[in-house]
């Protein structure tokens, strides 16, 4: 059972389809499979629905697969960062379910361990709680949300090893070790492939078990609101 | 004289206690961060997945794996903690986090919050906000009292989508401080000069005594 | 002439696909892992929160912080990832697993299985069985077919209160090989020598052809 | 705010009154707060309900609590190595609610999370979930199972900071950092309490703000199941 690609596209092989559902990892530009994504956009695959925090910005991330029309439907929390998906959502040719950042989350981590769904107080009385049901649990009103599933998770690694197992680096981690779980397949790219062995075990966030394909990719890791302070 | 920017944040910087978890909106939020007491332990939590958020770094420090909520490059401290999305809203949901400072654009006089859309306007989600309203044990709203066009933001019944219904635990305007309480807004404080005439006729909520 | 403890175990093994990871209870499954094909790439899952189980440790090796579900000491290998127990079940409940193997004290036609407490005995508890015979993606039960009284475990209805309801893919007992099928088992493979004359006679649940 | 305590008596002061419920780290007696047991034995705090996976052995672990007949009821997955439990369990004095193992690390989990009802496949159609509302997902049915909360939550960790944040080492993590989330009051106990900063951020299991009150105390780390094999 090998686990180890050479690169995006072969680890992509067989596994795209028009139609499908994909999982992406990352929070703004930060700890998204970069390489994964240019792949998506290079095989040409239609009718995505991405369930991502966010939509990427112009030319960059997500924004990519939005060049050639290839998403469908989003499934995030906030999209404000990408005028090439506000023309086409408001064109109409691009569908929007806008989840709670935290239910996205939940939702997600729920799908990957077998929970069909949870009930949360986030979004009560809101739009967002809208034809869902309500239930009373002491007194207070919960929605239930559904756990999600995807055909296929995309995820972004600091390391990984050939046995699958992943280490993320600080906030890059973000939604990376939920979507990890909800693929019905995974695939990860790492910015450094290490021998099996080489990870901390105490702090392998994502095992293995979860990580189907994997390969070493070069990351431009673009920064969205460079801020700083004086030396 | 109403408080400006800096001054309504040094007021909600009164809002906190030595120890408190604390999570600040985008805006004027952040600025309360300039006003915590030197003696105060005080950890702030990013919802992307940190436990600690430092100042922004200089440029030799920025690293694009180390952001804030707002996507702005941001530093690490001593205590700091890294977490997944959905470990970082379980401590949100869970009611770990002692505080919320954040910002919007109606509160009613319920406690109902509106923040994240305004139909007919483009709509770019809630991000965390409904998530933070829902499960931070306490949310203090800090915002104009009144919009542009001099219409008051303290309402009956919030008029645009709401974010969080009967969340809202205290909102400090430009004008004073106001309680949520049984039966409308109870005034905490005024900002210096203002008077209560003021309040009252800038106010569409029900002011209570 | 039937199967032996061991002889079950290596006709378990047969189960296991390259690249699986596996989830073994305790007793007669735990003797599959000495039957492993050596080119096969097997992960073991320890549900208490280890991937990567390694055998038991010399005198030297013993750590008392690494033990498996069963409580014994182990030792770790080089893939070996440890986790908490939601996440430990949330790997198991979410069907991530490929196999499990597990004894029983029955097993009904319609898959349903019995191992956790015998009505007017001293009730133990379920542990991780439950979990495990409703999340993993196959099961295999290894039991002896007939108890001690000469009884049949495979049934046509448990009698003993339920694990799992219609969660078992495969059964081994010392007589043969059985796969829950529509309308009963069906037989895969007899033990050496075991005649389908045999099994008949000592089966209650409904054999399918 | 000073979370450090001396030890484990003091770290309980003011927490303890009868009748509360405790969710208490370890598996077996891997990785159990063997002090803050101790200590509660020692303070003769009676009725508590105690969610702990395994409830001890006769004389170490939570068997402690049963000598003075502290306990009322365990919420437990597995309570078979211990004799005196089973005498009170037999004589009425004890009751158990039996819980699936993974069941019983969720549900703590949401009880920290904010969830107060999840659905899982576990159990259905057991004697676990009778009496328990079931829901059809896609064709398949679930049952309902709560969130659970404790007034106290006692672990153990390899290695803690002034702030309360814990690393756990091995399998000794087990059910440690779920109940270190449901306690309305945690308090941790470490092996080895280090400064702030020393902890890899990467791997620290549960962040300080789940811990109200930390000490460093001595471990026998006693084992349960000692096997071996020919070196």
């Amino acid at each position: 059972m090998k686990k180890v690609y050479s690169a995006a596209k072969s680890a992509l092989d067989g596994l795209l389809f028009d139609g499908m559902t994909i999982a992406a990892g990352g929070f703004g530009l930060c700890g998204i499979p970069e390489n994964l994504i240019q792949s998506i956009k290079e095989s040409g695959v239609k009718n995505l629905t991405i369930a991502s925090n966010n939509a990427g910005v112009d030319g960059f991330g997500l924004g990519l697969l939005l060049q050639d029309m290839q998403v469908k439907k989003m499934i995030s929390s906030y999209v404000g960062e990408n005028d090439l998906f506000m023309q086409q959502y408001l064109a109409g040719d691009l569908e929007i379910e806008f989840n709670p950042q935290g239910t996205l989350a939940e939702r997600l981590r729920a799908g990957g361990a077998g929970i069909p769904g949870f009930y949360t107080a986030t979004g009560v009385g809101t739009k967002i709680a809208e034809g869902k049901e309500l239930k009373e649990f002491d007194g207070k009103t919960y929605v239930l949300e559904r756990g999600l599933k995807a055909d296929l998770a995309i995820v972004k690694a600091w390391k990984g090893d050939e046995q699958g197992n992943l280490t993320y680096r600080k906030t890059a981690m973000n939604f990376n070790p939920e979507c990890a779980t909800a693929g019905t397949v995974t695939v990860a790219e790492v910015e450094e492939l290490v021998p099996v062995g080489a990870l901390d075990k105490m702090s392998i966030h994502t095992p293995g078990v979860y990580v189907q394909r994997i390969f070493e990719g070069k990351h431009e890791k673009r920064i969205e609101q460079r801020t700083t302070r004086a030396a | 004289m109403p408080w400006d920017r800096n001054q309504m944040a040094e007021r909600a910087a009164l809002e906190l206690e030595d120890g408190f978890y604390v999570n600040l909106g985008i805006g004027i939020p952040t600025l309360v961060s300039n006003y915590v007491p030197e003696d105060y332990d005080i950890t702030l939590q990013s919802e992307n997945g940190m436990l600690g958020m430092g100042a922004f770094p200089t440029e030799e420090e920025i690293d694009p794996d180390l952001i804030n909520a707002g996507k702005q490059t941001v530093t690490e401290l001593e205590r700091t903690s890294y977490f997944s999305s959905s470990q970082s809203f379980a401590m949100i949901r869970g009611g770990h986090i002692n505080l919320s400072i954040l910002g919007a654009m109606e509160v009613s006089e319920t406690g109902d919050l509106a923040n994240w859309m305004i139909p007919g306007r483009l709509v770019k989600g809630m991000g965390g906000a409904m998530d933070l309203v829902a499960g931070v044990q306490r949310i203090v709203v800090i915002m104009d009292h009144a919009n542009k066009a001099g219409e008051s933001k303290l309402l009956k019944k919030c008029s645009l989508p709401l974010t969080g219904q009967g969340v809202v635990d205290r909102v400090i305007t430009n004008l004073g401080v106001f309680d949520i309480v049984e039966g409308g807004l109870r005034l905490v404080e005024l900002a210096p000069e203002v008077t209560m005439d003021e309040v009252h006729e800038k106010t569409e909520a029900a002011i209570v005594i």
